[in-house]
């Protein structure tokens, strides 16, 4: 009788198995699925759409945000969320802008080198999200009340610095030996911009990170089952630090490429980014209460937002419009996600009723 | 049903394309009647002259104005038609249009390099600011407590048109500034700011604010606090709102920016450029701005004399 | 004989406003499986997770070797040597079978990525020797209840402890799988690991035993060695009294058939092609008590959820008073009279942030509206009266809930029930994680209400109880009704716990899921 | 044995019990404290601070959030968010400045008077409100998902109703009969303006709502505890979308409030409000988990916002210091409040233990 009843289970397993691998790819095909609806449809429109340097500039666009999303990706598969990656953009690039038109320290005026400055801004933004993590994991302040606040507060602290005014010409001085800094938004490496090149980079790192390193188990686990992965011996407090952390020197990053693509710096940039960044990640098929999201999918969620907004501009629509298909668009994505697995709950029950007739 | 629809503008857009080719239209947000305004007689003049447009709207961030201009060259457009989004953070998107063979035409607002755009067709606010100055100083009789209030701070003109405010008043020792705040040229948050500064201190008699939304604002708080009679308020820009208070004797007087004008000589240039490779103005062109007040307030129509 | 590896010295734990144990000593040899019985809420647990570093003792000490230990973490006693297989689960079901088991262990590369051939290996390795071969990357959340048990007993004995606590790890196991446990235990003892063992099936922790210690309302009452007692003697201790006290005898005064169900058949929620309940026939009559008796996973939570109204059959119907229930949702079968008092207290029973009598109002709130508002005085009237019928302890109306205990917390669940007026009253596991005292005041409050006339329908893990109370008792395999006994053939001489067991295992032969 | 069990327990459920209504209201004298800080500082700054006529002008600011927030508080309370009632603000708005301005019916163009317009315009908030509760209960989108989707689908549609541009003076023509408008805003019965009239009434409205009538419990139970509340018959999901609805009927009125005293209408009205009104309900003491908050707190809670804002202006602080102070105040107010919540549960515990010692 064991037999019969190891030989039971593991059927339906198999094939319930087989259903979820089905429905874990399902929703990156959503994703998948309206941005080529998107594609087809602009490339139809407009024949300047789907040319070669169209598709390299909006995917340079989309970099940014893609950039912002995979750090959202990490805090939201912990069942948290940072609203202040928009405010950090900002910050990071007043930070740039301010150390490339040099330090003032005891009367001189010291220039430190480009990759000095890119460091120093990232180690803000983390700064910055350390903050967020230690508010939420030691204080027990909601993900968005902790974000939000820090969202007013890197802000300020950007116009503080800036005092409001934006930072011009950063191309750096090759007498002063901080030159170069343009060329992490101008340059082109093998012929794509270096932006695309540094979202393609943090992607592998996040796959790696989530797919083959025990941080990305534990922050599965985390976001899946806070209680259990804590009986483990899972460090959930480090785990849900680290994550504001990563999400912030993203942010930062983000902020660095902007001010190099308009070699200048300012303050208010990157308000509402937040907005897109979780808009990319969700529409990926990641889910708010965590535990659930890929970094393709995020990927695939950000060139969905990204290829409709520049879509449109290409299309002309107004601006109008534009806001309103784009709240349209997020609405939907998501409800085609729920439909999905409503529907895939209902076959799967079906069949399992169907399967009992047939053995009774 | 919907398929069809677009697909028909489609053509047309392409068969426009064959024609005269594409200008690009890029302003502020129109949810300002000045950009709106500008933008409309920018597309009314191009497609007059047989082209096709494309307006869009970089609501003053600089990376969406850059990304608005990567899609303008990798659309090959003829000539673009930009009211910047910051005279330093426009300095590279421009440069990297002229590098892609696209001229660009700068209306409004200027930037901080010259060689770069084809013109820089700007209405000269710190002279419009002086005109509103001076009449805002006469009409005070040279003197008395007065607020004043501030654009974005994060945006060149604010900071342009407060220093022309500055350069005449200061001439006038018994002008004396009670406050001076930033509305972010928002109506709602003039209101409340104003209000709360009516808390302060009622002895005011008058204010100046970098725009007319602004202005406006302040006119319904000094309403509410039956004060308007007493107070002379002055705005920038020339809405047609504003005008309509000034006839109204709710505001004193408004520096009016010829918009239309301003884009129209824009698209003309272009045109020029397009067809002989130059424009045959220098780069740097400033319209004067108008004084708007009572006495004059009929002659003008939308951002322009009738 | 060595000395204790493990010991908890006059060790006690309050939580909240109950007092889970009261000054325990308790020892753990090494080679020797250590039985722990006690009824629900005796403090089994609560002890255990003190032993496991994840609870810290409210006074009293935890010695390892003979040294006084700090536990800091479950982590932390893992590192020591001591691991536990949880009562109820604490897996992750979005991750594969072989994260779970070496989640915070993972085995890593030379490269520092995790080791997943290794760890593949190990698994199937582990789970072979549970005779259970599932796919090391199956998802957990994928499994059945019982095969997630499993995982998690593979878990533990991954960690190879000194020590390893077992806090019923067969509540969703087949009697066959049991036995596979058993070898494996003896083989640990064998290897002089410490095992403790608990179970609400004491037969089967009573084969396994070398001794057996017996907790009461978190006092330890008794020790003696396995071979020496029996199960009444452990029942004794267990309940502290005759159980004909606990267990009210009482003679049912049949009416018409109240509830009526027709080959009801149910999706299981969390594993959507599995069946929670298969084509199931069962009929209630007003002032009839029947137990449902079956192991976790059978289906129980389940059947009584879909009469509730919360789950929507696949097929079947449901009837009340031969009239079909089939559309109504759960407001509308209240109004009806079919209530249900939920197994899982913090979960679906109470609202936490609301005080008792709130708590005990809000399912009939409706009829203390007077116009617009909830009328103070009916709704206050009704509260206390309520509060005085089912026998609440608590300072009044406005308390907290979270202050009282978990059996006055459950009679708030009955009270709140009961406040609806209803026709059938569905009790899944009432005694649940209650004290002697309270759970004996439930048994009266529903033998009183069937007095009353009510229909009562009620499913429970414990055997005696399934034995005592009901008028007639169902027993449930995997969805599907497995037996059928009316009051004469239980307790006093008729059907033994043994035999239970046995039919409650019967879904394994039918391979129906 | 089981009597001492029974007479254990009530002892120490007696003082936890006051403990507990203690708990209550420390949590709303948190924020009053905050408050009080706030008038103590800025009163000894300015003078002009603590004058009758400069607290009602803030009182009258506060108004417009704290209408937002009552709003705000109940969906906070069902543990949702409404990111949606900054657009609604200014949908509202546009909708009156449409109405204002008259309706072209055939030819012959119709001014609706103003109660009708007010009417109008609060049903349309509620529109959005209900697309809002629908997504979320039908279609079980995440609130923040949807209420983001309808941000920018209500802005979206407020531009292009208003085409992008204000409407000016709604002052009404008496010819038309349509004048009154601007009573909402300007109006002083019995010397206090009309908003601030509405707000008093609505949180009255709010009061007896949540703490007289059935609905209020449904809804305090449905945050508390969902799974038991619908046990428990509560229709949770017309509790949950009704929520939504009253939230954009209060985003609504504000718009028209702001619409009034502007005599103008502008289409971009109340960017970012929502955040000014969760920020409020959560320095009142409400959690976003859902189930604990009071209007009473989340009155309070605007108040602190609203003088903070105002008061900052009186001290001639920098507007880029007011973002950075507001920023620090919600996230202090907020870690105020769990410290507190720490403490209260050590104190229990101790209790608790002191209490057993007791009975053996
Ligand atoms: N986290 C907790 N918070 C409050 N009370 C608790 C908690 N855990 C246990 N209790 C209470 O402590 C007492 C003992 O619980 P415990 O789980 O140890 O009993 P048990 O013997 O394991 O019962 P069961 O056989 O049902 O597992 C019960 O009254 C229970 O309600
Ligand atoms: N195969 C499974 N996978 C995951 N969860 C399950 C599985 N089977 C049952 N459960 C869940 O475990 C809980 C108890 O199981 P179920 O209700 O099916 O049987 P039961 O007899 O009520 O068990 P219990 O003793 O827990 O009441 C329910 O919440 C059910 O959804
Ligand atoms: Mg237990
Ligand atoms: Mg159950």
């Amino acid at each position: 009788m064991t037999a019969t009843a190891t030989t039971a289970a593991p059927e339906p397993a198999a094939t319930r198995a087989r259903r979820l691998s089905l429905l874990n790819v399902a929703f990156e095909l959503r994703a998948f699925i309206a941005l080529a609806v998107l594609i087809v449809i602009f490339g139809l429109l407009s024949d300047s759409f789907l040319t070669v340097p169209n598709l390299i500039t909006m995917t340079k666009h989309v970099a940014i945000n893609g950039v912002i999303a995979l750090g959202m990706l990490l805090v939201i598969l912990k069942g948290g969320i940072d609203l202040s990656v928009g405010s950090i953009v900002g910050l990071s690039g007043v930070v740039a802008g301010e150390l490339l038109q040099g330090l003032h320290v005891g009367g001189v005026i010291a220039y430190p080198p480009v990759w000095v400055v890119i460091v120093l801004c990232v180690a803000v933004g983390m700064a910055v999200g350390l903050i967020n993590g230690v508010l939420v994991t030691r204080f027990n302040v909601a993900p968005f009340i902790a974000t939000l606040g820090m969202l007013y507060v890197a802000r300020g602290a950007a116009m503080l610095i800036s005092n409001g005014a934006t930072y011009p010409n950063l191309g750096g001085n090759p007498a002063l030996g901080n030159t170069g800094f343009e060329l992490l938004g101008s340059g082109r490496p093998l012929g794509l911009p270096t932006s695309i090149w540094i979202m393609i980079l943090l992607a592998v790192a996040a796959v790696l990170l989530l797919a083959k390193s025990p941080f990305g188990r534990w922050l599965y686990a985390t976001g899946g089952n806070e209680r259990a992965a804590d009986l483990s011996g899972v460090p959930i407090r480090r785990v849900k630090t680290i994550v504001y952390v990563i999400s912030g020197a993203c942010a930062a990053v983000a902020g660095l490429i902007i001010a190099s693509e308009l070699t200048s710096a300012a303050p208010q940039a990157g308000e509402t980014y937040e907005l897109n960044a979780i808009a990319a990640v969700v529409i990926g098929g990641a889910a708010l209460s965590g535990g659930r999201g890929t970094v393709r999918g995020t990927l695939v969620g950000a060139f969905v937002i990204g290829f409709l907004a520049d879509g449109l501009v290409i299309l002309g629509v107004s601006t109008f419009w534009q806001i309103l298909i784009k709240g349209a668009v997020i609405i939907l994505a998501v409800m085609l996600d729920q439909g999905q697995q409503r529907f895939k709950r209902r076959g799967a029950a079906a069949a399992a009723v169907a399967a009992s007739k047939k053995h009774d | 049903g919907s398929a069809e629809q677009p697909a028909t503008s489609a053509s047309a857009s392409s068969g426009a394309a064959a024609a005269g080719g594409l200008i690009a239209i890029i302003t502020p947000s129109h949810d300002n009647p000045f950009f709106k305004a500008e933008a409309e007689a920018a597309k009314a003049q191009a497609e007059k002259l047989g082209y096709q447009t494309s307006v869009a709207s970089h609501d003053d961030d600089p990376n969406k104005q850059s990304e608005l201009i990567d899609a303008a060259i990798s659309r090959q457009a003829k000539a673009i038609i930009l009211d910047n989004a910051g005279a330093d953070a426009s300095i590279g998107p421009v440069r990297k249009a002229a590098q892609g063979g696209i001229p660009v035409f700068l209306i409004d607002r200027e930037i901080n390099a010259t060689g770069v755009a084809k013109a820089q067709i700007v209405s000269n606010n710190s002279q419009g600011a002086q005109l509103v100055a001076q009449s805002f100083v006469e009409a005070m009789k040279s003197k008395g407590n007065y607020v004043e209030l501030v654009g974005k701070e994060s945006d060149t003109n604010a900071s342009v048109r407060s220093k022309g405010f500055a350069d005449v008043i200061s001439q006038y020792p018994d002008m004396k500034p009670v406050a001076k705040e930033s509305a972010n040229w928002d109506q709602q948050e003039a209101f409340t700011k104003m209000e709360t500064i009516i808390q302060k201190s009622r002895d005011i008699q008058g204010v100046i604010a970098g725009n007319d939304t602004m202005a406006l604002g302040a006119v319904a708080a000094l309403k509410a606090a039956g004060l308007l009679k007493k107070v002379v308020v002055v705005g920038f820009d020339g809405s047609p709102d504003a005008i309509a208070a000034i006839k109204a004797g709710e505001m004193h007087a408004t520096g009016l920016q010829p918009a239309a004008l301003g884009a129209t000589s824009a698209v003309d240039q272009a045109d020029q450029f397009i067809k002989t490779g130059k424009t045959g103005k220098d780069e740097k062109q400033s319209i004067d701005c108008e004084l708007v007040t009572a006495d004059n307030a009929d002659e003008f129509g939308v951002f322009a004399r009738k | 004989m060595t000395g204790p590896i493990l010991r908890a010295g006059e060790v006690t734990k309050v939580y909240g406003g109950t007092h889970a144990l009261k000054g325990v000593d308790f020892d753990v040899a090494p080679g020797r499986v250590t039985a722990l019985f006690g009824e629900n809420g005796a403090g089994k647990s609560t002890l255990m997770k003190i032993l496991a570093g994840i609870e810290r003792p409210t006074t009293g000490h935890v010695e390892l070797d003979g040294r006084p230990v700090r536990l800091h973490s479950s982590r932390d006693a893992a590192d020591q040597g001591i691991s536990i297989i949880h009562q109820e689960l604490s897996l992750c079901p979005n991750l594969s079978i072989q994260d779970n088991l070496f989640l915070a262990r993972e085995v890593r590369t030379a490269y520092g990525s995790i080791d997943r051939k290794a760890q593949r290996e190990a698994t199937a390795a582990v789970l072979h020797r549970l005779e259970e071969d599932v796919d090391p990357d199956r998802l957990v959340g994928d499994l059945r209840l019982g095969q997630q048990q499993l995982v998690e007993i593979a878990r533990a004995l991954l960690q190879q402890a000194r020590v390893l606590i077992m806090d019923e790890p067969t509540s969703a196991l087949t009697a066959p799988e049991v036995d596979v446990l058993f070898r494996v235990i003896r083989e640990l003892t064998a290897a002089g690991v410490a095992v403790v063992y608990i179970s609400h099936h004491l037969d089967e922790a009573l084969e396994i035993a070398d001794d057996v210690v017996v907790l009461r309302d978190g006092r330890l009452v008794a020790t003696a060695r396995a071979d020496e007692v029996d199960i009444r003697w452990i029942v004794e201790q267990m309940v502290g009294r005759d159980q004909d006290t606990l267990f009210p005898s009482r003679e049912p005064v049949l009416g018409e058939e109240a509830l009526a169900v027709r080959r009801l058949t149910v999706a299981d929620p969390a594993v959507p092609d599995r069946l929670a309940v298969n084509g199931l026939s069962l009929s209630v009559r007003a002032g009839e008590i029947v137990g449902v008796y079956g192991l976790m996973g059978s289906g129980r939570t389940e059947l009584l959820e879909t009469l509730a109204g919360r789950l929507r059959p696949s097929s079947g119907e449901v009837l009340l008073d031969g009239a079909p229930l089939h559309e109504a949702g759960i407001r509308d079968r209240i109004e009806r009279g079919v209530v249900l008092v939920p197994e899982d207290r913090q979960r679906d029973g109470l609202v936490q942030t609301m005080s008792v009598g709130q708590n005990l109002s809000l399912a009939a709130l409706g009829t203390f509206v007077r116009g617009l508002f909830v009328s103070q005085e009916r709704e206050r009237a009704a509260v206390t009266r309520t509060i005085a019928d089912v026998t609440v302890k608590t300072s009044g109306a406005q308390a907290a809930i979270g202050s009282l205990s978990g059996g006055n917390q459950q009679k708030v669940i009955i009270g709140k029930a009961l406040l609806t007026g209803p026709r059938v009253l569905l009790l899944d596991e009432p005694s649940r994680g209650v004290d002697v005292g309270a759970k004996a005041d439930i048994f009266e409050l529903m033998a009183a209400q069937a007095r009353r006339g009510l229909a009562v329908l009620f499913t429970t893990s414990d055997a005696e109880e399934a034995l005592h109370i009901p008028d007639r008792l169902l027993v449930l395999a995997r969805g599907i009704l497995v037996g059928e006994f009316r009051r004469g053939e239980l307790g006093r001489g008729g059907l033994t716990r043994e035999e239970l067991m046995r039919v409650s295992d019967g879904g394994a032969q039918d391979g129906s899921s």
